[in-house]
């Protein structure tokens, strides 16, 4: 059980850590914060880098290296959602 | 044993319909209409009697996914997969809010805080009646009567200030 | 047993009723309305190949009525801006 | 008959039959919407394996989108008439 | 008996039935979005769960291929209505 908590923050700090390098502003600058679509530290990285590692351990088992991996596609698809999904 | 499961079904309604109820009001939705779709919506649920506030929290139910279809989908994936089923619901639901031009705060909100409840009540109401018990607190707004849900909802949105 | 009886059911009671639609329906004389009754006839087409298990015939159906419903919209359009010359030439 | 299925399937068919009878666009939508969420977690509930709940998530979000077109045109349409 | 079962044959038929009855074209589209659900039902119930998948997703482009459609084909008719027989001389 303490495996898949540790899983889990590893993910997390990885992918923080990777957005900060990629300067993703930690609160998003429009100020109605729940009407605005930037992306921030705050909201959807982490969401993201934990939705990628359960999926990641689910399909290949509980391993180290996934959860950095999980992190690092984490933090990218939120620096470059806008792209993705087209900026409204 | 029937009725222990209609009591456990009908308490997880009430918690579910709590849950995507404050989470859609904080998150705004009855104040504008998302999108141009949801103003229809609100325009019909006033011309029918019903408050404006309720129609554009209706409207953004149906056009765009938001706490409601959060809840829904990380009580199914909980049902079927445990607590990491609801963090995959919560990544889906966020890339179905941007598909639908949303920013996706309440829906993965919502799934998030579905999945901690339901593993906090993991022994007592199972993950199954949370996904009966969101389907009667949606049909309680959207398919029972639409006049006083919209005039209910406008009052809550009118109490967190989100409505005029 | 009867399950897969069911869906052959189904299938047929949709070809008929679309296909019924199709020519006689209520304002069927507008062609896009035409155009949705034949889509009842499509679905039922589906329901048919469900009921024999053919996964892959089912799959491309699908598939292909998404385009087959392009190109007939754009016929359709197509058709309503020219059609005023040939109202002149009957009359 | 598991008393869940039951309930979801009762509101389902209740949905079917208010969207057939309800004349006003506006409300077939939302009657449209409910019927969804019901159907998703029919399918959930029926095909017990995660790939069903994929189905099911897949399902729903193109349901939604089917809506909010819906809802768009009816917008535009209500313009031109 | 299957409830999914029952549930989407019933909206099969009353889909089908109201494509038929429906005047209005946007009703008729509603009621051919209704007629997919069921179609998708009764493939989840024969657990084709990729064709599933496939035709969720055809789903949305059909109907808005049909509404685009639509709203084009309406826009046409009133701009033929407005001007009647006789078009602008610019444009004949």
């Amino acid at each position: 059980m303490v495996n898949i908590i540790l899983l889990y923050l590893i993910s997390l700090i990885t992918s923080i850590v990777v957005a900060l390098l990629l300067k993703v502003p930690i609160l998003p600058k429009k100020k109605p914060i729940r009407f605005s679509f930037e992306t921030s530290i705050v909201f959807p990285t982490p969401i993201l880098a934990l939705g990628i590692e359960a999926i990641l351990r689910n399909l290949f088992g509980n391993y180290i290296y996934l959860a950095f991996i999980a992190g690092l596609f984490g933090a990218l698809l939120s620096k470059y959602a806008d792209k993705l999904f087209g900026e409204v | 044993m029937e009725i222990l499961d209609i009591i456990k079904l009908i308490i997880a309604g009430i918690i579910c319909w709590i849950n995507f109820v404050l989470i859609d009001t904080y998150f705004g939705l009855p104040e504008k209409p998302g999108v141009l779709g949801a103003k229809t919506i609100g325009e019909k649920i006033k011309e029918i009697g019903g408050n404006l506030n309720g129609g554009y929290f209706m409207g953004n139910i149906v056009c765009s996914p938001d706490a409601s279809a959060g809840t829904l989908l990380a009580s199914i994936m909980n049902y079927l997969m445990g607590v990491k089923g609801g963090l995959i619901a919560a990544l889906l639901v966020w890339i179905g809010n941007r598909l639908c031009a949303d920013p996706g705060y309440a829906g993965t909100i919502g799934a998030l805080t579905i999945t901690l409840i339901i593993y906090l009540l993991h022994p007592i109401i199972g993950a199954k009646y949370f996904v009966g018990g969101m389907i009667l607190a949606i049909f309680s707004i959207q398919g029972f009567e639409h006049k006083y849900a919209s005039i209910l909802l406008g009052k809550i949105a009118k109490k967190m200030n989100r409505g005029e | 047993m009867e399950y897969i009886e069911y869906l052959l059911y189904l299938g047929y009671v949709l070809l008929i009723i679309g296909t019924i639609g199709a020519i006689v329906g209520p304002k069927s004389n507008d062609r896009f309305i035409r155009l949705l009754n034949t889509e009842v006839a499509t679905f039922g087409v589906c329901f048919i190949f469900l009921a024999y298990d053919e996964a892959l015939a089912l799959m491309t159906l699908i598939a292909v009525n998404a385009i087959l419903c392009l190109i007939l919209v754009r016929a359709i359009i197509l058709n309503a801006e020219y059609e005023e010359e040939t109202d002149t030439k009957i009359k | 008959m598991d008393i869940i299925e039951g309930v979801i399937g009762f509101i389902a068919l209740l949905m079917v039959f208010r969207i057939f009878l309800t004349r006003s666009r506006a409300r077939k939508l939302l009657y449209l919407c409910c019927l969804s969420f019901c159907i998703s977690a029919l399918i959930a509930l029926y095909v017990k394996s995660p790939m069903g709940g994929i189905v099911a998530i897949i399902y729903f979000i193109s349901s939604t989108l089917t809506s909010n077109a819906i809802a768009y045109t009816i917008e535009q349409v209500k313009d031109i008439e | 008996m299957e409830i999914l079962l029952i549930v989407s044959g019933v909206c099969c038929i009353l889909g089908g039935l109201g494509v038929i009855l429906h005047t209005n074209p946007i009703n008729k589209i509603i009621m051919l979005g209704l007629l997919n659900v069921g179609l998708i039902g009764m493939i989840v119930s024969s657990y084709y769960l990729d064709i599933a998948i496939i035709s969720s997703i055809c789903e949305p482009i059909s109907t808005i291929i049909l509404l685009l459609g639509y709203m084009k084909y309406l826009t046409t008719l009133k701009k033929k209505k407005k001007y009647g027989r006789d078009l602008p001389i610019l444009s004949k």
